[in-house]
């Protein structure tokens, strides 16, 4: 178990440093076969090649793709000092630079910004979790019934519709006409009341989305389930209809949600670009497109890196699950 | 200045509008005490005169911003409103006076005793400071504290992206790299900037340059105390010469400055210092600001951009709350641009047949109607002096003239009209639309415009290269221009003076290099005279619109709310937005 | 798997598991398999209605000039009378919908949406049916390859295709598509950018379907008639694309009709986030972009693109759903 | 009533219909037979004869464990004196697992991956036996395992279902279904999914159990050859209908219907090669929606002809050929007779 740990753990940075490099290697070369220099972004309105220069320099950029990669890693695992003219500041590992722009250290920024996706992950999540596969296994136990005609549909058209356009109805709604939500975002340690009335309309609306997937999937998964041998041998055995499905047939069901709700959380964690930019949060996905659009390479590398990081550690949280729950998984 | 205009990104953030409370919100203005008077304002009341006059002090100026400062630094900044925002925490030798409208482009001594002494050939310019001037820390600024200042923007490589104008003044050759790598033990090694004692400095330029004292009004001429200076980190709390101190600063949250005790109002020509809080809060969220200036829970738009067009649109429907509105220049234009270095434009009567085809109308609407911007005929924004109503191809009349159109085309030997392509930023939303409503118009005279939306952000190596504006052919330029300080020269010279052509970074995209026009701009530059600089200023202004270059969209505009509370609330033409040192809250809160 | 980000990723249960395709379809009657879909589709009203859905809008999209010309006007012809140019908004109620323009005219511009609304269906369509198919080439032939060749093969694309999935896919796509230059090999920008779409889309797409394809794979290349082949001394080229690949059809047809959706929907979100095809080209997910700004005046402008989005990716959903049920040898 | 009346086990035309979206699937259309305690009874037929199905109906499952629509059923099924078909859902799950059990084909699947052996059938024991404390269960559960065969069964208690071999998963699961003394049990292919050594031993398994237990025992099968040893009747099943039925031993050695002929031929033995194997029945079981008309085996019957026309038009009933052996076949006795011994028996 614990080797099997620390297999997994050196596989994760293993990932992370290859998501690293890549990312690394696009960010970098796009500059080039664009024929376009990012420190022209940070000089002042009227560039002259001096001031260019100094900021080439400052930004590492003069050094070559390698160099800079390394300088990056040496951050990330042991820190590394920056030239503040006056003196030499410590960036303290993990140290994901400094962004271009703001000049802010970058891993700071970014812890900042994700207590708005773990918010928004965590409500929304355990929404649509309980919401969707309730609907679902509801659903598949009244196969065929107005209720499931119903909560498929629903479902169907919940999957079918872009969740920009269903947030943007639901402010237009329940901000603007009705106005019964902010519509605004305050953090949880500020004013835990505002933090929930700002979250609940994003809540619904990823909610929403997710739910109707889920909705789809147990619903599908339960069926199948329900056809399985073994449970009829669970009925075979004189077992009462809620034990068959409340017991046997639930546990096969809800395992396979389990791995996607995981790596679903995961992707959420790392930033919602779309409802964050719907509902004016400002998260990793703002930042990451802050960054994306002022080539804020530090920045970019940093949010790839926390979503990346999300991603595999989801993965990896759902795979050690899996073996509690699912005694063929052995962990060797 | 930068004035930082919606981008793509925030598209979206400058759109949801305004919660019922808004519609409520209005009236809770009025009945805020001593708010009274300000709420019937009325439209562009601030434009050119005071609203509420009042010195009474206290309360808590609340500004909002969808745009974080660039940089607190005030060698750093390039934001109009961080320059107008620094007036709060920065004293410079010159400074912008305190005036409604064209008053605010004078320059008055701040931490200068009086104007300075300029040596007959126009070279040198001696500073006397005020006795007893004091830094927050309550150690008195000497003219030493100024030369390391305007040292630190020769260090590009940390006190990078503020204006670089000193520098250019100053280096004069000698290459010198700031005082961070200066090998003088008092890291005072500049030469071109003499400190002889505590309150007197000496700058001597190579060449005269009447437009000297406007760069030292900026803050990369601000002093700065070498001992409290951080360098790369100095943005994070810069060290206050002015009324207010920080007290924090949160990059992506907000600012709080609070009165700094060790500024003496005696010492000051015209910081009024009224509120004794001053807050900034930054968020990402338009459509929530905008619903707060409209309820007057906030102030002012700190970014002075404009509301954005849900909230325009309820403002503009009613009367009442467009009382409480601004809309003034903000010394910006919009223009498109020819590029005589690419077929067929260079030919006149090609550019002049554009300019005839060219629906202004069309284009106004296209950024946001008649609010967003007045049409205009030349290229020296009303703002500054030397402008005038000059229209040589009535592009004010705001209507197509095909048939001359037709008649340039012929002249150019394109009378079935020709292809060429419009260059514009794709992160523009506006100006994606002004180039789609060109491409429209010209369509009527068989010219037959490609938009090609390039990644606006990279500007500087695409349109700034001249090399790329003629390899890719973009015979059609969408940009906009504002002037760093407010002259002729300070707007015109880097779009039409042939020596401002550089291989990166241009902004002479038509690459005009007339001998006469950079004659002319020499000649201002000689003149300590501004009447004269403005009528020399004038002709050149004439000269680039009769070379038919430029097809001037707007002069901008922007729609910006005020709330009723707020006093000694005026635009300042230095920086084309509300004077924020001058305000202060009516009701004390 | 997973649905990756917000955007609703590959449809969630789309696939058939791996038991019912090992398990030989039950022949109650001597039809062919292929017959026994077709007859169950032909009954299958909501999916056929679907199927219709699907076929109309095509035509639409590929009729939009003739469309636009009998009842529309020219797709980028502006219309100044139509609208109020201070607020830069239809004078007519309702987006300004008329007699003559069916579907209102856009803000600023006064373009007639029908025709916008027709032509963004091209782009959302060709987007959508082209990274379809480029995610079922790659992810068939990665799939078939690593099931059939098992060993470090299966691991090298099994790793490839974890990191991808570790990618935050919106992030790139933004980032890729925002550096694409504006003319490729003599493409115009709308087709260069169109390419792009595909390319990033489709990309991103392939590990979904190739793990699914390798599972099948997996499952059936020691199945009796794959030794035969190999004992009759067939390549393995021949093993892979002509024993193999005719099995898989079931499963892939469901998962390319299942992905498109997906990819609309994708296309959309790009587009949504300013990184798709660029104005004066319109697409669905720009037209909402557009609409976000002044929706509280013109909602009309916002309902329109994000109807036609809803419409065209349920019907697509409603008759993929049928079509799975129609392949699914489980099903009666 | 009392049980003297009637036979343990006695199923009355049995109808099973399921209403589909392409038809009514006909699968069980009229079967009728006994079964008494400590006999065994052979159902035989190709998969879609309606065995399955038939044993489903016994147990009451047939409602679920397939996607198809509510299932019509008719007839009547008598276990001990205790009508089926028309007692409550309740009635019958109390009975099954507890007078009435089953084993399944494939062990494997019919287990739950999730729940160790032991669990599973501690929980079928307590299902019954709600007074058990789970310590008597558990004790039980091993005392099972023992009995069936399983080494060390205080350990494999605690395995989980993928743990054990084929062979010792049917044993558990047969551990399972006779937890409860059941005097019906019903064994569903109990054999097909294990190898050839393994499924002798499961069957002398069933059969010592049966002796000890004293059990009626139906095994479902598509292999004659399975029954052959075990069972004391065979009932040979065609598109939902019976076909053939009668003593183990008469059914082998003088079977009366086509159809058992070319079971009979598709039997494998240790002493015939594959390639000599008799090619048995061509063609595909019948649809049992459309139902050939006549006798349902016509168009794949090799004597079809022979009828004269009857077998396209009448369907054949079940008459008595033997005494307690019965076949549905439009031949004339002695022409089976005849077929059997001059065509068919040298080639088996």
């Amino acid at each position: 178990m614990l080797v099997y740990l620390f297999r997994r753990l050196i596989n994760v940075v293993l990932m992370l440093l290859v998501v690293a490099a890549v990312t690394f290697g696009i960010f970098f070369m796009v500059p080039k076969l664009t024929g376009t220099d990012p420190a022209l972004l940070y000089v002042g309105k009227i560039a002259d090649h001096a001031a260019v220069e100094g900021i080439r320099h400052k930004m590492g950029l003069d050094k070559s793709i390698v160099e800079q990669f390394w300088l990056f890693l040496k951050g990330v695992f042991v820190g590394r000092d920056f030239n503040a003219g006056v003196d030499v500041t410590h960036c303290y590992a993990p140290c994901l630079g400094y962004s271009f722009k703001t000049e802010q250290e970058v891993f700071p920024l970014l812890l900042s910004r994700v207590g708005v996706d773990i918010s928004l992950a965590v409500g929304a999540s355990v929404l649509w979790l309980l919401l969707g596969t309730a609907t679902g296994i509801v659903s598949a136990l009244r196969r065929g019934t107005a209720l499931d005609r119903i909560s498929m549909t629903v479902a169907l058209a919940g999957v079918s519709l872009p969740m920009y356009f269903t947030g943007l109805v639901a402010l237009a709604v329940f901000v603007h006409q009705l106005g019964w939500f902010p519509n605004t975002y305050t953090e949880f340690a500020d004013d835990p009341v505002s933090w929930f009335q700002g979250l609940v309309l994003p809540w619904i609306t990823l909610a929403f989305l997710f739910a109707a997937t889920y909705a789809r999937l147990s619903r599908a998964t339960l069926l199948d389930v329900l056809g399985e041998d073994y449970i009829r041998t669970a009925r075979a055995k004189g077992l009462k209809e809620p034990v068959v499905i409340g017991k046997h047939a639930m546990r096969s069901t809800l395992t396979p949600i389990l791995t996607v709700f995981g790596m679903d959380l995961g992707g959420l964690l790392g930033g919602a670009v779309l409802t964050e930019k719907t509902f004016n949060l400002r998260g990793l996905g703002y930042e990451a497109v802050q960054s994306i659009s002022s080539s804020d390479l530090p920045v970019i590398m940093g949010v790839t890196m926390f979503a990346a990081f999300f991603i595999i550690m989801a993965s990896l949280v759902v795979d050690l699950l899996y073996a509690v729950v699912d005694p063929k998984v052995k962990l060797a | 200045m930068k004035r930082n205009r919606t981008l793509a990104v925030a598209a979206l953030a400058a759109t949801l509008a305004l919660t019922a409370t808004a519609c409520g919100g209005s009236k809770s203005g009025s009945s805020g005490e001593g708010g009274t008077k300000g709420s019937a304002a009325g439209f562009n009341a601030a434009v050119d005169k005071v609203v509420n006059p009042s010195d009474k002090k206290g309360g808590t100026l609340n500004l909002w911003t969808t745009t974080d400062v660039d940089s607190l630094d005030p060698g750093r900044a390039y934001y109009a409103s961080v320059w107008n925002f620094e007036r709060f925490y920065t004293r410079t030798l010159l400074a912008f006076d305190g005036k409604p409208g064209k008053d605010g482009l004078n320059l008055v001594p701040d931490l200068a005793a009086a104007k300075p002494e300029i040596s007959a050939d126009g070279k040198t310019y001696t500073f006397k400071l005020k006795p007893g001037l004091k830094f927050e820390d309550g150690t008195v600024i000497t003219s030493k504290d100024i030369k390391y200042g305007i040292e630190r923007v020769f260090a590009q490589d940390v006190i990078s992206g503020g204006p670089t104008y000193v520098v250019n003044e100053l280096d004069q050759g000698q290459n010198y790299k700031g005082p961070y790598t200066d090998t003088d033990p008092n890291k005072l090694g500049l030469k071109s900037v003499q400190t002889p004692d505590d309150t007197t400095i000496i700058f001597t330029l190579a060449k005269p340059n009447s437009d000297f004292p406007y760069l030292l009004a900026m803050g990369s001429a601000a002093p700065v105390p070498q001992k409290l200076d951080t360098g790369a980190h100095y943005a994070d709390k810069p060290v206050s010469s002015g009324p207010y101190k920080f007290k924090s600063a949160e990059p992506g949250k907000g600012y709080e400055l609070v009165r700094n005790e060790n500024w003496d109002p005696a010492s000051d020509p015209f910081r009024k210092a009224l509120p004794d809080v001053v807050k900034l809060t930054v968020t990402t969220n338009a459509d929530d600001m905008d619903a707060r200036l409209l309820a007057n829970t906030a102030d002012l738009d700190w970014g002075q951009t404009g509301l954005s067009q849900a909230a325009q649109v309820k403002v503009l429907q009613d009367q009442a709350l467009k009382a409480n509105t601004d809309d003034p220049y903000n010394g910006f234009i919009r223009y498109v641009v020819m590029a005589p270095t690419v077929a067929p434009f260079e030919n006149d009567h090609c550019r002049k047949a554009v300019l005839y085809a060219a629906d202004t109308t069309a284009l106004q609407t296209a950024r946001g109607g008649s609010v967003a911007g007045s049409l205009y005929g030349s290229m020296l924004p009303p703002n500054i002096l030397g402008s005038d109503d000059y229209d040589p191809w009535q592009l004010t009349k705001g209507k197509p003239n095909i048939e001359k159109a037709k008649e340039e085309l012929k002249a150019c030997g394109k009378p079935d009209g020709f292809k060429t392509t419009i260059a514009v930023r794709g992160n523009k939303p506006k100006e994606v639309n002004s180039a789609v409503a060109l491409q429209t118009a010209l369509k009527a005279v068989n010219i037959d415009v490609t938009v090609d939306q390039y990644d606006g952000k990279l500007n500087a190596s695409v349109i700034g290269a001249p090399d790329s504006v003629k390899s890719k052919g973009y015979g059609l330029i969408v940009m906009g221009w504002g002037a760093d300080y407010p002259t002729g020269s300070g707007y015109l010279q880097p779009l039409v003076d042939g020596r401002f052509i550089t291989t990166n970074g241009n902004n002479n995209y038509a690459e005009i290099n007339d001998p006469e026009i950079n004659g002319w701009f020499d000649q201002a530059a000689q003149s300590t005279d501004p009447a004269k600089a403005a009528e020399l200023y004038k002709k050149i202004n004439h000269k680039v619109a009769d070379g038919a270059y430029y097809l001037p969209i707007v002069a901008d505009k922007a729609l910006n709310w005020r709330n009723p509370r707020l006093t000694n609330v005026y635009i300042s033409d230095a920086f084309g937005e509300v004077d924020f040192q001058a305000l202060g809250v009516s009701d004390g809160k | 798997m997973t649905t990756p980000t917000e955007t609703s990723g590959p449809p969630a249960g789309a696939q058939p598991d791996g038991a019912s395709i090992s398990e030989p379809a039950k022949k109650i009657e001597g039809r062919s398999p292929g017959r026994i879909a077709w007859d169950r589709l032909k009954r299958d009203k909501v999916a056929l209605a679907g199927g219709v859905v699907v076929i109309l809008l095509i035509l639409a999209a590929v009729l939009a000039p003739v469309l636009t010309a009998l009842f529309g006007h020219p797709v980028d012809e502006p219309h100044p009378d139509q609208i109020n140019a201070d607020l830069g908004l239809p004078k007519g109620a309702f987006g300004g919908i008329s007699g003559d323009y069916l579907l209102g005219v856009d803000p600023v511009f006064g373009r007639d949406v029908f025709s916008r609304v027709l032509y963004g269906a091209q782009i959302s369509l060709l987007v959508a049916l082209g990274a379809a198919v480029l995610s079922v080439g790659i992810g068939v032939v990665m799939g078939i390859t690593a099931g059939y060749f098992g060993g470090w093969v299966d691991a090298f694309i099994g790793r490839v295709m974890d990191v991808l999935l570790a990618f935050p896919q919106l992030l790139f796509s933004i980032a890729l598509v925002s550096v694409i230059p504006n003319s490729v090999l003599g493409m115009g920008d709308t087709t260069v950018r169109v390419w792009v779409l595909i390319i990033v889309i489709g990309f991103f797409g392939w590990p979904y379907i190739g793990r699914i394809v390798r599972g099948q794979a997996l499952s059936l290349r020691n199945r009796e008639f794959v030794d035969a082949a190999r004992s009759l001394g067939a390549g393995r080229a021949h093993i892979l694309f002509r024993e193999l690949l005719p099995n898989l059809v079931a499963p892939i047809l469901v998962y390319a009709t299942l992905i498109i959706p997906a990819n609309i929907l994708n296309e959309a979100a790009l587009s949504f986030l300013g990184a798709g095809v660029r104005p004066p080209t319109p697409s669905w997910g720009q037209m909402l972009s557009d609409a976000v700004g002044i929706y509280q005046a013109d909602p009309t402008y916002m309902v329109i693109p994000g109807l036609a989005i809803f419409i065209t990716v349920l019907a697509f959903n409603l008759f993929g759903d049928g079509l799975r049920d129609a392949l699914d040898p489980k099903g009666n | 009533m009392s049980n003297d009346d009637k036979p343990f086990l006695s199923v009355r035309d049995l109808k099973v219909h399921f209403p589909t979206d392409d038809g009514l699937v006909k699968s069980v259309n009229g079967l009728s037979f006994d079964l008494e305690r400590g006999k065994t009874l052979g159902i035989v037929g190709e998969s879609g004869s309606g065995k399955s199905v038939t044993s489903l109906s016994i147990m009451g499952l047939h409602r679920t464990g397939t996607k198809r629509g509510a299932p019509q059923i008719s007839g009547e099924i008598w276990l001990d004196g205790e009508e089926l078909v028309a007692a409550g859902p309740n009635r019958v799950r109390q009975l099954r697992g507890q007078k009435m059990a089953m084993i399944f084909q494939d062990p494997l699947t019919a287990m739950h991956p999730y729940y160790t052996v032991g669990a599973q059938i501690i929980e079928g024991y307590r299902a019954h036996h709600p007074g058990a404390s789970k310590k008597e269960a558990r004790t039980r559960a091993i005392e099972m395992l023992d009995r069936v065969g399983i080494p060390q069964p205080d350990k494999r208690v605690d395995s989980y279902p993928h743990e054990f071999s084929g062979g010792m998963r049917q044993r558990a699961m047969i551990a399972m279904a006779l937890v409860n003394d059941p005097s019906l049990l019903i064994a569903d292919e109990p054999t097909t999914a294990l190898d050839v050594t393994v499924q002798a031993q499961i069957l002398d398994l069933i059969r010592d159990l049966q002796k000890e237990f004293g059990s009626a025992v139906i095994i479902i099968t598509h292999d004659l050859g399975v029954v052959a040893e075990i069972a004391d009747d065979i009932l040979v099943m065609y598109g939902g209908k019976p076909v053939e039925r009668g003593p183990a031993e008469t059914i082998f050695d003088s079977p009366e219907h086509p159809y058992t002929w070319g079971l009979l031929g598709s039997m494998p033995r240790l002493d015939r090669e594959l390639q000599d194997r008799l090619i048995p029945v061509k063609g595909t079981p019948p649809s049992l929606i459309n139902v050939p008309s006549g006798c349902a085996f016509h168009p794949r019957c090799p004597y079809a002809e022979l009828t004269g026309g009857r077998s396209t038009s009448e369907v054949p009933v079940l008459a008595e050929a033997a005494p307690r052996h019965h076949a549905a076949c439009h031949l004339p006795i002695a022409e089976r007779h005849r077929i059997f011994t001059e065509e068919i028996a040298p080639r088996l």
